[in-house]
């Protein structure tokens, strides 16, 4: 870190501007990395066991595509007002940061209701996660994904009093761009659950 | 030092010798009686010349290098500097690639052929194995027998073993048949074993299924067809027959003793299907399978 | 639950286990108050985000692990060292050998290699310390909580016993109902997530921190090795963490992924448990490849040669390290093709492995090598380690596995590997980077009767195993009849394991009798060293470089000692050195984390919850803190620098 | 470089994106849903479009390539989508005999 944590290069943008904000973008991005995998362990599971249903529901019982792709809808266009965020944060423009976070925010919190909402219909119709192992890599699965979508809800939140209170600084726009990463990758992750999970689940 | 390291190396290939020329009664998978071991025998072998080969290379470079090129006396201004030489290290590694090559090829061929029956012309027999917390249980289909802990096979036919487990995996293993198969809850592997030669071989378990797996061995009997098909008229005649009831108390986790039955559990359970014997009934088999609530198992 | 249940009742073993636990507990907290230690552990420990420290932590840490796990292990060889041994039961010599290898894979070889690498990798880069010192003291505390949560089980609530790879069915709840196995899950877990923490830490040191003129090809082998190893941590930990995550469910919320009801699949643990398995072995062994690198070129006297396929070849082995995992199990019936192509990759690795132990001995050669103890471990294991590795790729051949898996001849290979290989190397480092940590040498001559008492103890030992492999025993057997005519050769194994316990404790006896009268290094470079830790004073400076070395080649600073310089320091050109200061967030977080483990373990799910509100708490406040460390004044590093006899 | 990110005054880049990511969801849906193909042309097709939109959040949203780190970063998710393949495939292909 060093001396050089100290020193400003004008030409970045303000979140590459200090040695220890390049360190953390690229660990975090080694982080995402090895996120890769686990969800991939995830995916592993569950595509070894979603045909294996016991005597519960199978996938064609359960997906309903109205829902799914209102959660899919949302998420997509979250990470599209996330991807605002960052331009307008590279525009030194903190009212329209602010703005876009607050909306990316909301369309996760709006991805999350239904997911919970998606969940209590399941296990009202007797799918629980302790159904059968189908039952069991699905929730775990999107669960897992859901889990990091509520987490990055609360870091933003945690980032928003922090600019409100700081406003643009190296390290508070080195906090917005990781968690613009982050929240670009749950809408990476989110795009294989629709196609190998609810996809190829209607399609089985 | 210098004897020292002498001491040393020598240490190894002399154990060897000696434990090759001691012990080689008991070595079991040296000792092959069938079809099925002597091709992994001869691959062994087949391995462990090269093996030993790339040993001795390996051990002579090794200690002429440390005698060689010590640290002496006069040596002081001596500096040594080498980069590498790319030619000799394609050498090592050229080298390397034909031995995997020259291993490889027997290996496959032998995978390939260890998963068909050992012979064309013989019909096998089928034996269904299951194994249970702590016990191996072995039906016979065709001649409608059930025995516990030990198989009879006649000699020269190949067999075909079904395996399957009533709880934690196992693995099916006679050394001196030939390798092992894991024997797993509601899925069934199948292993051909054939023996050459009358006798009685030691077969185990290989894979760790808890407090009484050191126990779970069995004896493999194998008879010429004549005395094999006595033994089946026999056991067909005097045996009991295996009820339900009698079945479940095998089941239960502990050691027995061995046992003839003139029917087999086939007829109403097939545990190599999944959930054939779960679905709905998790708390049955909790019961069964808990060695906390089972009869607690004996130990000599 | 009741108080006997809690505690591990009816055992004397385990009832002085206890007495030992309370009395050494109480001998700390005297010994602490009556120096008044306190505030200094705290400060200077507890708190502390120096590599250097962190790196003693981890090496104590793992040399306890090695005397629990070599415990474990005499009480299993006394067991087996005679038929019909009664010695131990079932029950208990099934907890051992599961503690036994657990233990010695992740609680000591993993942290002895991450101590090392702690210690050396930013000495080595010219860095002042790591890319995240904040997340490297919590990477520690973690482990070392994980740690003591695993061992702790040992005397509340009962041990593992399903084996350190813990297949189920028999791992879950209808088969191991206790909560030993609720410990394995959670304790691996807690200390994994502190594993992959340093991987990316370490990673992203290594590519981003190295002093000016230090291009990866220039890089000390060691470190190579390590940043090849953050990458097998990075990719291969979190498939552990979904696995242990998945048993976790399993046992603790009646999940159905490992049942055997309701379409659960037991293989599939295996599975996830060796795409990680795998990997880890290599985790262990890689670095231990550096470290002999740096050692036999340092006292062969003579560059590595061929660094370039050095390289090449660990790059190789860890890419195939992620594509052989199934040789774990062969013998599940996956089908002849499958375990062809496994079978195949697996042998594959014999070719870079092979390419190694050739560039060692050809170091060698032509060398003028000198006989230390860290060289003598680092020689010991060419020839060890060869017999380890050809008889890996006689398991490789598929076929063959069929006769030798899971039988004594896989634990003759694994113990060749991982003790000539990993252990050696800890060892050769321990002894090699001694001066670095504490500033003085470990004892020659004791270092000497260390090596030899182990190296024939472990021949002794171990290869016999091979041929009871080949008499049909197998592993986890907590006991053989007589007449199978196995009993010699396991009287002759449990004599090498007393040769390698002595061994063990000359060693400790060595630690604590340099402290008192070894030898002060007082130059910093005691064994005329080739990489840039050497430049610096022993023991280093908390800044450790005054000014940041400048890289001209490899082998650094052998280059500046050879253009007649050395590594100086102009006075002139220092300028103050900004250092993160110490935090106790780590610490107390990693605390919380083991009461959350803790309530996990016994399903008290309130205190799970309350200490992962204090988690919580604390990530919230590390993302509010504004501490921008401090800086060190040029009068400050002038008079270390003095002291240390490295200034001008 | 993402240097030239801040002289733009719309985010066209940003648009562009988000209209390619729904047309593909859309695609996907169609042909999972209304194609009629056979499983086996559904699957191929719609996993090779997950793939095509994850690039683009990679690219477009996440500016992956940018800073001095724009090597390792990718390199780091291409190894990452290697191993992720290998884990699952490998997986599914290890335990096809008793799926
Ligand atoms: C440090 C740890 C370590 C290392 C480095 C290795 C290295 C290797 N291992 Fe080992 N292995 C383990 C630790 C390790 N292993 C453990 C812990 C287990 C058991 C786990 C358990 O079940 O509990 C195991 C189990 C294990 C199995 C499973 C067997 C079974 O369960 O039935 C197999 C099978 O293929 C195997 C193979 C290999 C191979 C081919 C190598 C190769 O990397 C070796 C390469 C080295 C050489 C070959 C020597 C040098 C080369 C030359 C001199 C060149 C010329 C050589 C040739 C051409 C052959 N190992
Ligand atoms: C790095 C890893 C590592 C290391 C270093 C060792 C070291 C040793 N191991 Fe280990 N072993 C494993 C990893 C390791 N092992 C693994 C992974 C397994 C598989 C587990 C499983 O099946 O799940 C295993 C299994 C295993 C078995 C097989 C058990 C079975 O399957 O039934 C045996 C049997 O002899 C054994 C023996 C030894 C011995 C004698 C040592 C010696 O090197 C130990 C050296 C001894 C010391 C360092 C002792 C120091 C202590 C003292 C001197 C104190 C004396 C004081 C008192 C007794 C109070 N080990
Ligand atoms: Cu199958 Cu219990
Ligand atoms: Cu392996």
């Amino acid at each position: 870190m060093a001396e050089a944590a100290h020193q400003y290069d004008e030409t970045m943008p303000l979140e590459y501007r200090t040695e220890e904000s390049r360190l953390n973008i690229l660990g975090f991005w080694i982080f995402l990395g090895a996120e890769v995998v686990l969800f991939a362990t995830l995916f592993a599971t569950y595509l070894v066991l979603f045909q294996r249903t016991g005597s519960g529901p199978t996938t064609s019982d359960l997906f309903e595509i109205k829902d799914v792709m209102i959660e899919t809808l949302l998420l997509l266009t979250s990470s599209f007002t996330c991807g605002l965020a960052v331009f307008e944060m590279r525009r030194r423009r903190l009212s329209g940061l602010l703005t876009w976070l607050l909306v990316t925010l909301l369309l996760g919190a709006g991805f999350i209701t239904f997911e919970i909402r998606e969940f209590i219909h399941y296990v009202h119709e007797g799918a629980t996660i302790q159904t059968s192992a189908f039952l069991s890599s699905f929730f775990v699965l999107v669960g897992t994904h859901g889990a990091h979508v509520s987490l990055g809800i609360c870091w933003m939140i945690l980032i928003i009093i922090q600019l409100l209170q700081r406003g643009f600084t190296p390290r508070t726009a080195r906090k917005v761009f990781i968690v613009s990463l982050y929240w670009h990758f749950l809408d990476v992750v989110w795009i294989f659950i629709f196609t190998l999970v609810y996809l190829t689940g209607m399609v089985m | 030092m210098k004897q020292k390291i002498w001491k040393w190396a020598s240490l190894l290939p002399l154990s060897l010798v000696l434990l090759l020329s001691g012990c080689s009664e008991n070595m079991l998978v040296m000792r092959p009686k069938g079809p099925v071991a002597k091709t992994q025998y001869d691959l062994i072998l087949w391995s462990i010349g090269f093996m030993l080969l790339i040993i001795v290379v390996v051990f002579v470079l090794f200690t002429v290098v440390l005698i060689r090129y010590r640290e002496k006396p006069g040596m002081e201004n001596y500096e040594p500097e080498e980069e590498g030489n790319t030619l000799l290290e394609i050498v090592w590694t050229a080298i390397p690639i034909l031995i995997v090559t020259a291993l490889a090829i027997p290996t496959v061929k032998a995978t390939f052929a260890l998963e068909k029956p050992t012979k064309e012309k013989v019909e096998p027999i089928t034996i269904h194995v299951t194994a249970a917390n702590w016990k191996w249980i072995f039906s016979y289909p065709d001649q409608n027998i059930e025995t516990v802990n030990y198989v009879n096979i006649p000699v020269d036919v190949p067999v075909k073993f079904k395996l399957t487990s009533v709880g934690p995996m196992n693995s099916f293993w006679v050394p001196q048949l030939g390798g092992q198969k894991y024997a797993m809850d509601g899925m069934e592997t199948e292993l051909f074993l054939e023996a050459d030669e009358p006798g009685s071989y030691m077969g185990r378990s290989a894979n760790f299924s808890g407090e009484g797996f050191t126990h779970m061995e069995f004896e493999v009997v194998a008879q010429t067809q004549k005395e094999f098909n006595k033994w089946v008229k026999e056991a067909q005649s005097t045996a009991p027959k295996l009820s339900e009831t009698k079945y479940e108390t095998i089941l239960k986790p502990g050691l027995v003793g061995r046992m003839t039955f003139s029917n087999t559990h086939l007829e109403w359970i097939d545990h190599s299907k999944q959930n054939s014997h779960h679905a709905g009934e998790a708390d049955e088999q909790a019961r069964l399978c808990n060695p906390l609530e089972g009869n607690g198992i004996v130990v000599e | 639950m009741k108080w006997s249940e809690f505690f591990v009742t009816g055992e004397p073993l385990i009832y002085a286990a206890d007495v030992a636990i309370v009395l050494t507990v109480i001998g700390i907290v005297f010994v602490l108050t009556y120096f008044k230690k306190w505030k200094w552990l705290w400060d200077e420990w507890l708190t502390t985000v120096d590599h250097k420290k962190i790196g003693v932590m981890y090496i104590i840490s793992a040399v306890l692990m090695l005397f629990r796990g070599g415990v474990d292990a005499l009480l299993m060889r006394a067991q087996l060292t005679a038929p019909n041994m009664k010695f131990l039961n079932s029950e208990h010599y099934n907890e051992i050998f599961t503690t036994h290898g657990t233990i010695m894979i992740l609680f000591m070889a993993m942290p002895f290699i991450i101590g090392l690498m702690n210690i050396v990798v930013p000495l080595q880069i010219g860095a002042r310390d790591v890319a995240y010192p904040y997340l490297n003291a919590l990477s520690f505390w973690l482990f070392f909580v994980g740690a003591m949560l695993f061992n702790i089980s040992f005397v509340i609530g009962g041990s593992p016993n399903a084996g350190w790879t813990s297949y189920f069915p028999l791992a879950g709840n209808e088969f191991s109902p206790g909560v030993g196995n609720n410990y394995y899950a959670v304790a691996l877990q807690i200390s994994g997530i502190g594993t992959l923490m340093t991987g990316i830490n370490f990673l992203v040191t290594i590519l981003k921190m190295r002093a000016p003129g230090m291009t990866l090809m220039r890089m000390p082998m060691f470190t190579w090795t390590i940043l090849i190893t953050c990458v097998l941590i990075i990719f291969a930990f979190p498939v552990l963490t979904v696995a242990l995550a998945l048993m976790t469910f399993d046992r603790l919320f009646d999940t159905q992924f490992f049942t055997m009801a309701n379409g659960g699949m037991s293989m599939l643990w295996a599975n996830l448990f060796w795409i990680w398995g795998h990997p880890e072995v290599y985790i262990v062994i890689l670095p231990s490849f550096g470290i002999f690198s740096e050692v036999v070129s340092t006292f062969a006297r003579k560059r590595l040669f061929g660094y370039k396929a050095m390289v090449y070849s660990i790059v190789g082995i860890a890419f195939l390290s992620f594509i052989v995992w199934v040789h774990h199990f062969f013998t599940m019936g996956a089908g002849a093709a499958v375990n062809s192509v496994f079978s195949i990759t697996t042998m594959a690795i014999a070719v870079p492995t092979g390419v190694k132990i050739f560039n060692w001995l050809f170091t060698l050669r032509k060398g003028k090598i000198r006989f230390t103890t860290a060289m003598l471990w680092s020689l010991a294991f060419i020839p060890n380690f060869v017999i380890g590795g050809v008889t890996g790729v006689m398991l490789a051949m598929a076929a063959a596995d069929y006769q030798y898996h899971n039988s004594y001849f896989l634990i003759a290979h694994f113990h060749y590997v991982l003790i000539a290989g990993t252990v050696f190397a800890c060892f050769a480092g321990l002894h090699y980077w001694y001066p670095k940590m504490f500033g003085h040498i470990l004892n020659e001559r004791l270092g000497k009767w260390t090596f030899w008492l182990f190296m024939i103890g472990f021949n002794i030992c171990f290869f016999p195993m091979y041929f009871l492999g080949l008499m049909g025993m197998t592993r986890r057997m907590y006991t053989y009849s007589e007449g199978l005519g196995w009993t010699p050769l396991n009287v002759v194994a449990s004599v090498g394991a007393v040769l390698m316990g002595i061994g063990f404790i000359v060693l400790c006896y060595n630690i604590y009798y340099s402290a008192r009268y070894g030898e002060r290094d007082m130059t910093g470079d005691p064994w005329d060293g080739r990489t840039l830790e050497w430049a610096t004073s022993s023991p280093v400076a908390h800044y450790n470089f005054a000014i940041t070395p400048e890289v001209k080649d490899l082998d650094a600073y052998w280059e500046m000692k050879k253009s007649g310089k050395g590594f100086e320091i102009d006075e002139e050109k220092l300028k103050p050195i900004h250092m993160p200061s110490n935090s106790g967030r780590p610490f107390l977080i990693s605390i919380a984390f083991f009461f959350a483990g803790f309530g996990l373990v016994f399903k008290w799910f309130w205190l799970a919850i309350i200490a992962t509100i204090f988690i919580a708490l604390g990530l919230i406040l590390r993302s509010f803190d504004d501490d921008d460390g401090y800086y060190i004044s040029v009068d400050e590093i002038k008079r270390t620098e003095r002291l240390s006899g490295k200034g001008a | 470089m993402g240097a030239n990110h801040h002289h733009e005054t719309f985010p066209w880049k940003h648009i562009v994106g988000f209209i390619l990511s729904l047309v593909l969801t859309f695609i996907a849906l169609w042909v999972a849903l209304s194609s009629g193909w056979t499983i086996k042309a559904i699957l191929g097709v719609i996993v090779t479009l997950a793939v095509l939109q994850a690039a683009l959040q990679l690219f477009m949203f996440m500016h992956m390539t940018e800073s001095d780190s724009g090597r390792v970063q990718t390199i780091n998710m291409l190894y990452s989508f290697f191993i992720a393949v290998v884990v699952v495939a490998g997986s599914i292909w290890v335990m096809w005999f008793v799926l």
